[in-house]
């Protein structure tokens, strides 16, 4: 009675064990959500990037829309720590999904520091933005190269025993490169990646269409560079990639897993639809239980050779 | 012109907004209203009309010819009706998503979400409103009118416009009880010199209340001076770039003067309505 | 009577007068566009890369299908040098738009010896392809890096007395240092930018659709990228950039100029409309002309300072 | 089920194409014809319809709901009118791209390129004519059985399909005067064992003189075979997942066998029709 089983959802990432491999990106997701449908039902909740000070964030406007995409300048704008420890965590507290805190900061020491900080009860992973494109000017990032995402991950890793996933960027030359100084370090998880930097300007009043000028690009105009990323590191690395870019539909997600994702991360499409991710994790399901896959593994990192040539 | 909002006769609860919905509607009608605006009317589910006025939905839109509109798009509730199944938005043709908007004709169904935000409060010591908005915010502010006479206050709506025959919503504003005064550019009736002693006129007939306004910075600064200097509260319904609407993602922050603080708030969650006094 | 005027269309590239702005991209264009509209009303035209000797290319499949692009990996195939100097320079000698000849090559010797050899008369540039990601192994290429680019622009400057185009990579975290080490060594102008490397998957068959696994992606998708990168190195540079990525429509074109673009390549959108180009150029000139813009030095480089916040 | 391609009363010229046209087309009629085929019919201008049987179009095809074709899609010219406007494509919706045409309405416009490519030759010493199609192959080469009669050649058809009943252009290439055999899987009559003493018998009595094929490897095989062994010429038309369409690109390129060398070749632009002979 194969395809009446019920499939096995679960994923694994590193340590962690997740219900499910659906989990929003960071930045595009908030206990606001809960309005839309009951958070427990997602594999994991991954906060908004936090830095250690009180920040504003970035000018508006702060998003625009592009032909299957958008861009956004938010910046970090973050109420502290002291807001994290004492209103956000209780709040997570009243749910099952394991909680993935993400930080970042301007400076190493800085970064550690939070690192440790976050550390806490409560807290199931730790996840580095070290990949923002809006952080530091122009929009360079320690994961644009090995030798500062060697540098920043090390001391992350020494401050931490949580599992840490380190959150590449599609803005560098050097993906496995950067995936396998990260693993060196002592990374649990990559996840596989964040916006890749661009901009628009609105032609009638010729100005850029961000408050930023620059930003970070997102949606299903990413999708192929972030699966690519996510092939090459899946391919380079022993440890777990967390697929992110562009997913919005039941077939991205299984691309992602094909390409070798242990799970994914749905961020832009919940603007588009915010069900959508409640939606995935049906699909995922139903999809599996009609195939007659009983478990992820018999879909992760299953991609096969091109075929040669085009003959029927 | 008479465009006609319909209101849940049961007057919406006040205070945080019940959960929303993602959900298809139909359209039931899409017609211009005038060189400028359109009036949607769409046939909802009635769990998505738990509406209070001031509250908003976000839109999927769909593409035109030629162009991409990604992002949903947020729109004011006009009017809308639970026990009907109505739910009305009044558009201005602005760029790629009014524009998809326009192409929707009856029966063609689309993707809405909401209601979202905060809308306007009217506390029990708010007996005698005044209304001054330009433009679309007339639009924005016109469930208001029904809600006022629901609830038994007396209105004053101040409609400003470019023109005369411009000026949107003031036949539903009569319908609804309200005093109407249309100003406008062209007699110079619209600046605020020339409102100022208007409503001080009649703030010292004791007939002001409190303000609700929208659409307008210069219209919102006359008022916060007058709600500072005759001690009078009020409302402002406010617009940003958005992205969710849900409150997520922080794309909509405007600065608000609290005390001797700037804060930033997101105007889909802590608003579209904020206080006034506040706004900056 | 300023809007009866007819506006000046000519673009300047360094030394090079273009009658218009508007020139293909590499490896989108060749004689067969002949059939749907005259050439010579191009500004330029820019030849299918060619390498020295002659190469099959990539295994089909060698396109698919993205929102809002495509990914190719044709690969370079060639007909070698012969070919280029007995048959194709013959042929471009019939039209009056100059001719823009692309080449490439898997190591700097090769690179410099082919640059000397289509030096030739009839040539008005070399625009150097040191971008394609499909050459070397992984996508890696001259232009990810500034040193290897500085490397092989010098020799390919020693050999030719044409303006020479170096064209970049949006692969990369270091381009304004790619186009800046370009420009110190003697490239005339920079074309921004090639595509952006992709991958994507068919779930059914859970094979690459590229018989190459990854490729290049190029359209509409990668427009904000490539306005990014025109941008940053029109901003960094003195030599003139050539924008190029997802460019269809007269908005696009302005938006290019506007960000700093001296003119514009039209790549994949002459796949999806073959008469693109034909009507950029009237529409570029129409509205000119409605908006009083005598020449285009009055929309290059125009880009305004964000507005602050979002005020009424 | 009879399907009518229309075709040019006047032969096409033969040899290379003449310039084509990147034209908005209207749609007369979309209509299934069977489970898995539907019938496009547009109205399209005059000035793109100088086609000849076996060259193709580029279709820019609507985006259906929730998915977003980008580049457009080949399709063979199933029917020509340049007198009576009118062009006509039978196509199976496989993907996104037949999935947006399926959606078109009458009325409707369709951006088309074309025609494109090279067409089939038919040479003065080509009296006899024998085709051997299966499934869409068979829509491919329909247009050559009204050019065969117009002409004056005699022609047999061998049409393959899974079921009897499945084979397309039956009526069709009897319509136009040709001898149809109909082959299918569910007796075996289709397997290229049984199919070489048919044809052999033909070739015996001297009733081919060249082949035409489209569809299948396995019956280009047999007839590379048998025009090897009784020197008789034929040609192919094939597929490739195309870019431009124009000959650009160099997306759509196979490998052909000319004497001792494999060279690659354009099927868009050399092809679609190659000789059967040099066919991999
Ligand atoms: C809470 C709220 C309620 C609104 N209610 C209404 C309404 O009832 N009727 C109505 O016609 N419009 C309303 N708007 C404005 C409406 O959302 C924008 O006009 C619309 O998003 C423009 O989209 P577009 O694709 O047509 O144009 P775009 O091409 O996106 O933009 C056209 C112009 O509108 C500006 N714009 C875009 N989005 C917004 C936005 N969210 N807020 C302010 N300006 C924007 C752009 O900067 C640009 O100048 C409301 C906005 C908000 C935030
Ligand atoms: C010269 C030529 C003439 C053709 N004539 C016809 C015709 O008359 N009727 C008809 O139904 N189909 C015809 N085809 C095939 C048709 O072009 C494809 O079925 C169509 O492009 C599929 O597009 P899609 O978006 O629906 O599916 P996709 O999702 O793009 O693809 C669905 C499947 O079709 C395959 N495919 C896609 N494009 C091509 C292609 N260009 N050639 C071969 N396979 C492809 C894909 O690999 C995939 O397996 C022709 C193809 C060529 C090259
Ligand atoms: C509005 C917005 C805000 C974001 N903020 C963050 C952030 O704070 N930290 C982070 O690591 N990524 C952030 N991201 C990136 C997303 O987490 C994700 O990596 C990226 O958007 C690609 O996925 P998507 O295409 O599914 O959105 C943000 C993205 C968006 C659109
Ligand atoms: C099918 C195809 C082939 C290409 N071949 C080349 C090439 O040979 N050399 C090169 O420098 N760029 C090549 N490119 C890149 C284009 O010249 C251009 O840089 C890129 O496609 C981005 O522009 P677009 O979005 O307008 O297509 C090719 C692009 C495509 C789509
Ligand atoms: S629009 Fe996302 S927080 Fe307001
Ligand atoms: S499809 Fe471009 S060359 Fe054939």
């Amino acid at each position: 009675m194969k395809d009446l089983m019920t499939p096995d959802l679960s994923a694994q990432v590193g340590a962690l064990r997740l219900a499910n491999p659906i989990m929003p990106a960071s930045g595009t997701f908030s206990e606001d959500l809960s309005d839309v449908f009951d958070l427990d039902i997602l594999g994991a909740h991954v906060l908004k990037t936090i830095m250690h000070g009180k920040r504003d964030g970035n000018p508006t406007p702060r998003v625009c829309d592009l032909q299957g995409g958008m861009l956004n300048a938010i910046g970090i704008p973050s109420k502290g720590i002291e807001d994290f420890r004492e209103r956000m965590l209780p709040y997570w507290a009243r749910y099952g999904a394991p909680l993935v805190v993400s930080i970042s900061a301007h400076s190493v020491d800085e970064f550690a520091r939070l690192c440790a900080e976050v550390s806490l009860p409560g807290v199931a992973a730790i996840e580095a933005n070290i990949s923002c494109p809006n952080i530091e000017a122009n929009g360079k990032a320690f994961a644009m190269r090995p030798e500062t995402t060697h540098d920043v991950v090390t001391r992350l890793r020494a401050e931490t025993d949580l599992p840490l996933w380190a959150k590449l960027t599609p803005n560098t030359g050097e993906p496995v490169e950067v995936a396998l100084a990260a693993e060196a370090a002592g990374a649990d998880a990559l996840v596989v990646a964040n916006t890749a930097l661009g901009m628009s300007i609105d032609i009638t009043t010729r100005r850029p269409k961000l408050g930023n000028v620059m930003g970070g690009m997102s949606g299903p105009a990413i999708k192929p560079i972030a699966l690519r990323m996510t092939y090459q590191t899946a391919q380079a690395c022993s440890i777990p990639v967390i697929g992110c870019g562009g997913i919005a539909t039941l077939d991205d997600v299984l691309e992602f897993l094909i390409a070798g994702a242990a799970a994914v991360q749905v961020g832009t499409a919940t603007f588009q639809s915010p069900t959508v991710m409640a939606r995935l994790v049906a699909e995922l399901s139903g999809w599996m239980q009609a195939q007659g896959v009983t478990a992820l593994s018999q879909i992760i990192g299953t991609v096969e050779a091109p075929a040669e040539g085009l003959h029927e | 012109m008479s465009l006609s909002p319909t209101i849940l006769s049961v007057p919406a609860p006040e205070g945080l907004s019940a959960r929303c919905l993602e959900a298809s509607a139909v359209v039931v009608s899409n017609t211009p209203v005038n060189g400028e605006y359109r009036l949607l009317v769409l046939d909802a589910p009635r769990e998505a009309l738990n509406c209070q006025p001031g509250q908003f939905f976000q839109l999927l839109c769909p593409a035109p010819e030629g162009e991409h509109p990604f992002l949903r798009r947020p729109m004011s509730i006009y009017g809308y009706d639970a026990e009907a199944g109505r739910l009305q938005f009044l558009y201005k043709v602005a760029g790629a998503g009014t524009r998809g908007l326009a192409t929707l004709r009856a029966g063609d169904s689309l993707n809405v979400l909401g209601p979202l935000g905060q809308g306007f409060s009217m506390p029990e010591d708010w007996q005698n409103l005044m209304l001054v908005a330009r433009g679309v915010g007339l639009a924005t502010l016109a469930p208001l009118a029904r809600e006022a006479q629901a609830r038994g206050r007396r209105l004053t709506a101040i409609c400003s416009a470019r023109r005369p025959e411009l000026a949107m919503s003031v036949e539903l504003f009569r319908d609804y009880g309200a005093e109407v005064i249309v100003v406008h550019d062209e007699d110079g009736s619209s600046t605020p010199e020339a409102l100022r002693p208007l409503i001080e006129a009649r703030i010292a007939k004791g007939e002001v209340d409190a303000f609700y306004t929208c659409g307008s910075s210069r219209l919102l600064r006359l008022l916060q001076d007058l709600g500072r200097t005759h001690g009078i509260p009020g409302e402002i319904a406010m617009e940003q770039q958005m992205a969710c609407g849900l409150g997520m993602c922080q794309a909509c922050v405007r600065p608000f003067r609290v005390g001797e603080r700037v804060i930033q708030r997101r105007v889909c969650r802590e608003g579209p309505v904020f206080p006034i006094a506040e706004a900056m």
